[in-house]
């Protein structure tokens, strides 16, 4: 391969994107990899903004109705800094909400989906671009209605995450805004997860069949089946929740209903129903939220063990066995709802058989490490750390699965503990590892391994001490989103373990300074990368660094799948797809 | 190569600008949201609290004068007078009466008007002006307190009377004319009254203290119904006439009398004073609190005839 | 094999990172003050005392009460500085476990740092929080016009105000319970302090002015030239004799509370364990009192589903709407003037004048939530605000609700003459508690009327 | 330094394991329980403990062991060219299958019990959640609620007899809450127009917290309430002197101290 035709392929990209005027290029850009980084700056500065919502919850939790310092002001005004429980309410809905909408679905389908998904299938670029570029913009409504509700009479949403109604109905412009912007950001991932089918089934590489994807890209697949399939019923029901807050029809309201001394209009209907079809896409979205990182981890592993991907297919069946049984678990959330009891049952069977799968790739992901040769580079620390978190946060599932154990652990920190061990120490923990691993194919650049690893030292054993103690916190029944939990006299022994994870909290969270500086540094100052600085099969490294308009500057065509690393057939550890196999060369 | 980098990058740097605008967006908005309403008041100043409170600490200087008037003069004169309309007498509108009292509240179908201002068109007077004497150094035994009762009656659902002036001791019979029941609400500084007067009911109610101006007296029932009560320690009070004329006899002579002149019409709530910028209320020194002095000689009867221009009365 | 062997990163990209924190860090407000009392600003300008008198106000007020941080009880208050200092200030426990800042934990939300029923969850409530500075609590054993006693205020903080968003707080000890009640007095005498004081400004003469010799400046005119008096009681000891006259007349009303507790008549009062017929035909006397005689269904309605007259204000937030009406009317006058066109100099001074002070008013409106109605109780659905005892009932009916539309039926003042026997009320006291199990009352129907006031 | 990642990750079976050995030194542990059903509830879970606690050290060591022994910079032997094992992925699909079915159907019967087999008694209070309180009905002399001698409290505080069948009836009077009591290991949602029931029999005597569990608003935190377990004798004393304190009709006045 010459470097010099590429680089002039590369050159000849630059300049029809410049062709293209600067707004077009590079911010209405049709271009994958674009829209992919603009998800992925998005979502990491709505990362920020949801880390500091965090640190105002730990804030009151570690020092109860103490004025907070720099945001106390900002946020509740004249009662002299102190966090108001209204504004605690708030904080607890609004980071979850951010952190949800806006960090981890968006970084994961978002960034990482559009960023990959072309290059690892060997496609010039997503099937219909246009939509693509439409998916990002619709993010930006949401982010304003999100962003914008905290200025709004009565502030954002107070209603939890979950938005359960009545309650949820009893608040004002925020919830309206809360609500739109949800549905925005459900348009927006249904826009990318039609993409993301289509162009998975329909514009691979000449040889990449199903069965030779990255587990990335089978993620990816099987999470825009989730979305598609999913999100429907959360649009519509969120539609529901707008036509009851403000047209006044009845859906989740119960006949006769009135609360803080307001006259309702109607009635009929039933909070339980919200919490069914809630919960009927926010189930499988736990899934979209783990099932690509997974993929990701995956690939990293594999690629670092410099071993091939123990157990390919069962990875793959699991993971469709996950999408499968994920959308008949969503009971185990409403065990002590008010559901019939019966009810509980099914859904206790079922949610027991998804830990089976999840189990299945923990097992094939030690496999794959046992008997590598594994480097232990910043991703990969990333990497292996998932599956270390990912085991806490999969056992201690286990336990809320079990009906009657559920009864006393629901909704206190048990339950926090056990999705922030998934979603923070699991996929955020998998989104960063991701970020240092395929960052030299984003910028062109590498990121600083040494300040890399220090990150993840630091973010590791920090996290740890924040979130394993709420365990513990959950064992004693500590309950979650209590503006003052001590006011109960069984949760007062509960501050100084309180306070000890608020201090880890605030240390994580300004650790990750190290992060961005590193992030922003070496996009302008990394040593320049090559195509493939990981010795890696993947097809996207075969691609230039950064990748010009069209992705790629030669026809791939696959001849293996992408975990062939330490193939006997070649002598190097590694053994690209596109790389003819030696029967081609025996000809030559 | 260069180029595409280049590009990469400052096409970041224009989504960093970007989400820099955002952010500062974000925290304008926060810091300006966050600004505590200049209209709560101001604070207390560490200094001048030192010292004041020093001063409330230090003990209750002996005072020469325990502040009440002294008398200086003798004998008795009597001020009369008007207040004359200057302008176009106002219509009064009707009362916005509501609820099911509707028929038996309306006059011949008509709600009733309000007394708000209420003009005599032949003599231009200006009726329910509250008059009277501030602090009275001498009081003549026919201004004392004494205990004859006041009718204040209310007839479709009006209060007949709609200035009710009265010593202390004196006794309000409340007393509803009409069919169905009423509640009098006096929301007093000093006198507060709620009691549900049945139909065809009277109801005493004795204030026990002096109020420094007429207080509302309503009915929560039927919340258009207004009307004004004044308790004073002595009898130099009067209420003007559908002519707008009024008397206060007996007062002391050779004294600095301060009259304290009020009407409902002025000011937010409740009424207010009435102040007057007239060339006859310029020469009583009439001031911005609707108060003027004036001496008057033994056996003399004043007479003050006063036009009160349509603005002095929010017109 | 070649791993990757990375760059130190360049000082100056460390350096601009932390600029960008600083910055970040910066933008917020500065470090948290320490909450401050503020003046009641709607009666500071419906009483017209001219602003260069709040500074003044608010220093006395400091001086007689101190701040939020450090109360202070004039002795005259007869407050426990003790309690005071106890639930004052900011949150935070002893190592004994003593609990401080009990008001800025459990109350300041919704009640507001001066107590004005204004703290940032106000507006979320229906009905608001109480206002303390008028001194009026609604739920007293207390007549009409008196303050409430220790033990009414008390009561409401152990069984909370049903129907409402004041919890219940008999799990705190019963030391934090009563230093609350202490603090709220504290608060409501300050605010009655901070009203009287209006009206002591109000009474300032101006005075003259003097030079150096100590003789009057006059005006060209030969008029001596007058000036402000400042409001200061440590220069003036009549102003401080007048302040403490009128600290006195208020203590007078809490110190005499107990006194104008409205006592039943024994000889009047139902047996203890009567039957349930008794009870029955007692509380049928009751309903015919309810549409007769006391004509409780004027306000309550026909149904009893208080869904009668429901136009009328509370005292709170009947001072709040008189006050947004009263910015209406002065808005049309000064639309009027400028529409009339063609004004002389003083008239168009006028309208600049009200013009400002209009600004000056709409400043204060803003800060306020907007007035709603008082809405009568729907007494189907058994919910006693005031509490549930038979004497609180009794003590309803007989003395009306102090600050609202509710009128009373018993004397106003000791001796005076009531609407209704004791009896009677007895009567009425049992037709309202069968209220919610009449037939009618199932199923509950939310109040039909008066949407758009509420919502 | 050489393998010091490995031992990063050495630490968390170590760490996870001596937390929850320290944890009831530190006094967070499950909470005492009175109840009759609580045992089988803290027996499954520390079941579920134990089995989780085996697989987590087995698997995290497994993941060190596999990172100390195949760190590249001091592992020599070529790499494990192999794309899995058939039986081995047999053995992990089967084996956490079977012991996954079996907790489920192992619990299933404490479940019914807690939740679907109420016993066959009048309730003894209806406890009403409201924003932010907890106020209790009790059915008064006739044993029934909803008629005029219910006695009605508002102060938090719920008395129920102990060593008795006790079934509650529990509503919402205007969002969701959940009536919470960690001593007693339950908890349940009460919505708006839905009745519904908890049951349990408490063996100990004395005062325990009642938590609201479901986000209801920003007074959420205030709904605190205790419920006292006292011996029928006094539960009987108790439920007299509320229904006096409702009845009465005289008003205490103070003595006058002239301090």
């Amino acid at each position: 391969m010459s470097t010099a035709t590429a680089d002039t392929h590369a050159d000849a990209h630059a300049h029809t994107g410049h062709a293209g005027g600067f707004l077009s290029t590079y911010v209405f850009s049709l271009d994958h990899k674009i829209i992919g980084l603009q998800f992925l700056f998005s979502s990491l500065i709505w990362f920020l903004i949801g880390g500091l919502l965090a640190l105002g919850i730990r804030w009151q939790l570690a020092y109860p109705w103490r004025p907070m310092p720099i945001l106390g002001d900002l946020l509740a005004g004249a009662e002299g800094g102190q966090i108001a429980p209204e504004v605690y309410t708030m904080l607890v809905t609004m980071h979850a909400t951010v952190m949800i909408f806006f960090v981890i679905i968006p970084v994961l389908t978002g960034a990482f989906g559009n960023f990959l998904i072309p290059l690892m299938i060997g496609a010039d670029d997503m099937a219909v671009p246009t939509l693509n570029m439409l998916s990002y913009w619709f993010m930006w409504p949401a982010f304003v209605c999100m962003g914008g509700s905290f200025f709004v009479e009565g502030g954002a949403s107070q209603g939890g995450w979950t938005a359960y109604p009545p309650f949820a109905l009893t608040q004002g412009t925020g919830q309206f805004l809360w609500l739109t912007g949800l549905t925005l950001v459900g348009i927006s991932s249904m826009m990318g997860s039609v993409n993301y089918m289509t162009t998975i089934i329909q514009m691979r590489a000449p040889g990449m069949t199903m069965f030779r994807l990255p587990m990335t890209i089978w993620a990816m697949f099987i999470t825009a089946i989730l979305q598609a399939f999913a999100l429907p019923v959360l649009t519509a029901a969120s539609f529901m929740q707008i036509t009851d807050l403000k047209l006044g029809t009845g859906f989740f309201i119960p006949e006769g209903w009135s609360t803080n001394n307001r006259p309702m209009a109607s009635g009929g209907g039933q909070p339980l129903l919200w919490q069914h079809l809630f919960w009927f896409y926010s189930h499988p979205a736990v899934y979209i939220m783990i099932l690509p990182a997974m993929g990701m981890v995956s690939d990293i592993i594999s690629c670092f063990a410099r071993k091939p991907l123990f157990g390919y297919k069962p990875m793959v069946y699991s993971i469709s066995g996950i999408a499968g049984l994920g959308f008949i678990v969503w009971g185990h959330h409403m065990f002590v709802s008010g559901m019939n009891p019966m009810l509980g049952m099914t859904f206790m069977v079922s949610t027991m058989l998804i830990a089976l799968p999840s189990a299945i790739k923990t097992f094939n992901w030690l496999g794959t490490m046992w008997g590598g040769k594994i480097q232990f580079t910043t991703p990969m620390l990333f990497a292996v750390s998932f599956v270390s978190m990912f085991i806490i946060g999969g056992l201690s599932g286990i336990f809320m699965a079990a009906t009657p154990i559920d009864i006393f652990i629901h909704d206190t920190y048990f339950i926090v503990a056990h999705f922030h061990y998934v979603l923070f120490s699991g996929t955020a923990m998998a989104v960063f590892g991701a970020i240092y691993y395929w960052f030299p194919k984003m910028f062109g650049r590498m990121m600083n391994d040494s300040w890399g690893k220090v990150h993840f030292a630091v973010t590791f054993a920090l996290l740890n001490c924040v979130f394993y103690p709420m365990h513990i916190l959950g064992m004693q029944g500590f309950p979650r989103r209590l503006a003052d939990p001590y006011h109960y006299e069984t949760f007062r022994n509960a501050l100084p373990m309180n306070q000890f994870i608020s201090y880890c909290a605030f240390a994580m969270v300004g650790m990750q300074v190290i992060f961005v500086i590193n992030f922003l540094g070496s996009i302008f100052f990394g040593p320049r990368a090559g195509r493939n600085p990981w010795h890696s099969n993947g097809l996207e490294w075969q691609a230039p660094s950064p990748p010009g308009h069209g992705n790629f500057d030669f026809q791939p065509i696959i001849h293996r799948g992408p975990y062939e690393y330490g193939a006997p057939e070649v002598e190097d550890d590694y053994y690209p797809q596109t790389m003819p196999p030696p029967a081609v060369d025996k000809t030559k | 190569m260069n180029t595409h980098i280049i590009l990469t990058c400052s096409g970041l740097l224009v989504r960093c600008r970007l989400s820099a605008a955002f952010l500062s967006v974000v925290c304008f908005l926060m810091v300006t949201g966050c600004q505590r309403a200049e209209e709560l008041g101001p604070v207390a100043e560490p200094a001048s609290v030192a010292e004041i409170r020093q001063a409330f600490s230090s003990g209750a200087d002996a005072l020469a004068s325990d502040g009440a008037a002294i008398a200086t003069g003798t004998g008795w004169a009597t001020l009369r007078g008007q207040f004359v309309y200057d302008g176009t007498p106002p219509q009064m509108k009707p009362y916005d009466v509501r609820g099911e009292d509707r028929a038996k509240c309306s006059r011949a179908g008509k709600a009733p008007l309000q007394e708000t201002l209420l003009v005599d068109p032949e003599t231009m007077g200006i009726a329910n002006v509250v008059i009277f004497i501030r602090d009275a150094a001498r009081v003549h035994e026919s201004a004392q307190p004494n205990d004859e009762s006041i009718v204040f009656d209310q007839k479709e659902c009006v209060f007949l009377t709609h200035v009710a002036a009265m010593t202390v001791g004196q006794t309000l019979e409340i007393k509803n004319s009409d069919p169905m029941g009423h509640n009098t609400k006096i929301e007093g500084r000093k006198n507060v009254f709620n009691q549900s007067v049945p139909a065809n009911e009277t109801l005493v109610f004795s204030p026990q203290k002096e109020e420094p101006v007429p207080v509302s007296v309503a009915c929560s029932i039927h919340p258009w119904m207004a009307a004004y009560f004044l308790p004073r320690a002595n009898g130099y009070h009067a209420v003007t006439g559908a002519d707008g004329s009024f008397e206060i006899a007996n007062v002391p002579a050779g004294e600095v009398l301060e009259f304290q002149v009020w009407h409902e019409s002025v000011g937010a709530r409740d009424g207010g004073p009435l102040v007057l910028e007239t060339p006859e209320a310029k020469s009583l020194k009439w001031s911005r609190k609707g108060r003027f002095k004036i001496r008057l000689e033994e056996n003399e009867e004043k007479v003050l005839n006063l036009t009160v221009p349509a603005s002095a009365l929010g017109g | 094999m070649n791993y990757p062997t990375l760059n130190k990163l360049e000082a100056f990209t460390k350096l601009q990172g932390l600029c960008v924190l600083a910055v970040v860090l910066a933008a917020g407000c500065d470090t948290a003050e320490p909450p401050a009392f503020r003046l009641n600003m709607v009666e500071a300008v419906v009483r017209e005392t001219p602003p260069e008198y709040s500074q003044e106000i608010s220093d006395v007020l400091g001086a007689m009460f101190g701040t939020p941080d450090q109360p202070y009880a004039l002795a005259e208050t007869g407050l426990d500085q003790a309690k005071l200092d106890m639930a004052a200030g900011p949150a935070w426990s002893d190592k004994k476990g003593t609990n401080f800042g009990l008001y800025r934990k459990h109350c300041v939300h919704c009640h507001g740092v001066t107590g004005d029923g204004r703290g940032p969850t106000a507006r979320f409530l229906n009905p608001y929080p109480r206002d303390y500075r008028p001194a009026v609590y609604k739920f007293k054993s207390t007549l009409n016009a008196a303050r409430p006693t220790d033990a009414d205020l008390h009561r409401v903080l152990m069984n909370g105000v049903p129907g409402t968003a004041m919890p219940s707080f008999s799990l705190l000890p019963g030391s934090e319970v009563e230093a609350l009640v202490e603090y709220v007095k504290y608060l409501s005498i300050r605010g009655q302090m901070e009203s009287a004081l209006h009206m002591v400004v109000y009474e300032l003469e101006e005075e003259e002015v003097v030079d150096e010799n100590g003789e009057p400046r006059r005006d060209e005119a030969g008029e001596p030239l007058l000036q402000r008096t400042p409001l200061n009681p440590a220069t003036y000891p009549e102003q401080r004799e007048e302040i403490l006259s009128y600290l006195e007349e208020l203590m007078e009303g809490w110190n005499t509370a107990n006194e104008q507790i409205i006592v039943p008549a024994e000889d009047q009062i139902p047996g203890d364990d009567r039957l349930p017929e008794e009870v029955l035909a007692s509380a049928e006397a009751g309903r015919k009192l309810f549409y007769g005689k006391a004509d409780c269904k004027k306000c309550h309605g026909p149904t009893a589903l208080g869904d009668g007259q429901q136009t009328d204000y509370d005292n709170w937030n009947k001072v709040h709407h008189e006050f947004l009406v009263e910015i209406g009317r002065k808005s049309e006058s000064i639309v009027k003037r400028v529409g009339d066109g063609e004004l002389d100099k003083a008239a168009e001074q006028q309208l600049i004048n009200d013009r400002v002070e209009l600004a000056r008013w709409q400043g204060v409106a803003a800060t306020l939530y907007k007035p709603r109605n008082a809405i009568p109780r729907n007494l189907r659905q058994g919910i006693y605000r005031g509490g549930r005892r038979r004497i609180d009932i009794f003590h309803r009916v007989f003395t009306g609700i102090a600050g609202t539309p509710m009128p009373g039926s018993g004397p106003a003042s000791p001796g005076a003459k009531g609407t209704l026997t004791e009896a009677q009320m007895w009567n009425l006291v049992d037709y309202v508690l069968s209220l919610p199990y009449e037939p009618p009352s199932q199923p509950l129907k939310a109040l039909p009327v008066n949407v758009d006031e509420v919502l | 330094m050489k393998r010091f990642w490995s031992f990063l990750f050495f630490l968390v079976p170590v760490g996870g394991v001596a937390t929850f050995v320290a944890a009831p030194y530190l006094r967070l542990w499950l909470p005492v329980d009175v109840s009759e059903h609580g045992r089988t509830i803290d027996d499954l879970f520390m079941f579920i403990l134990a089995l989780t606690g085996v697989v987590f050290v087995v698997t995290e060591g497994a993941l060190f062991y596999f990172s100390w022994k195949y760190d590249a910079n001091s592992n020599n032997a070529p790499v494990k060219y192999s794309h899995g094992s058939h039986a081995l992925e047999l053995v992990w699909t089967i084996l956490p299958a079977v012991t996954l079915l079996f907790i489920a159907v192992f619990q299933m019967e404490a479940w019914a019990r807690a939740k679907m087999k109420p016993p066959d008694i009048a309730p003894l209070v209806e406890v009403t959640g409201r924003q932010f309180n907890w106020d209790f009905r009790y059915p008064g002399p006739d044993n029934k609620l909803y008629t005029i001698d219910d006695i009605v409290r508002t102060d938090g505080r719920l008395y129920l007899p102990v060593n008795e069948d006790v079934l509650l009836k529990i509503t919402s009077a205007d969002v969701l809450h959940s009536f919470f009591l960690p001593n007693l290991r339950l908890k349940q949602d009460v919505i708006p127009g839905m009745d519904q029931s908890m049951w349990f029999k408490a063996k100990a005597v004395g005062g325990f917290d009642i938590v609201c569990a479901e986000l209801c608003g920003w007074g959420h935190y205030k709904m605190k309430g205790r419920v006292y377990f006292l011996p029928r004798s006094k539960y009987e004393e108790k439920l007299e002197e509320m229904r006096q304190e409702q009845n009465t009709m005289r008003v205490g006045v103070p003595e006058d101290d002239d301090e």
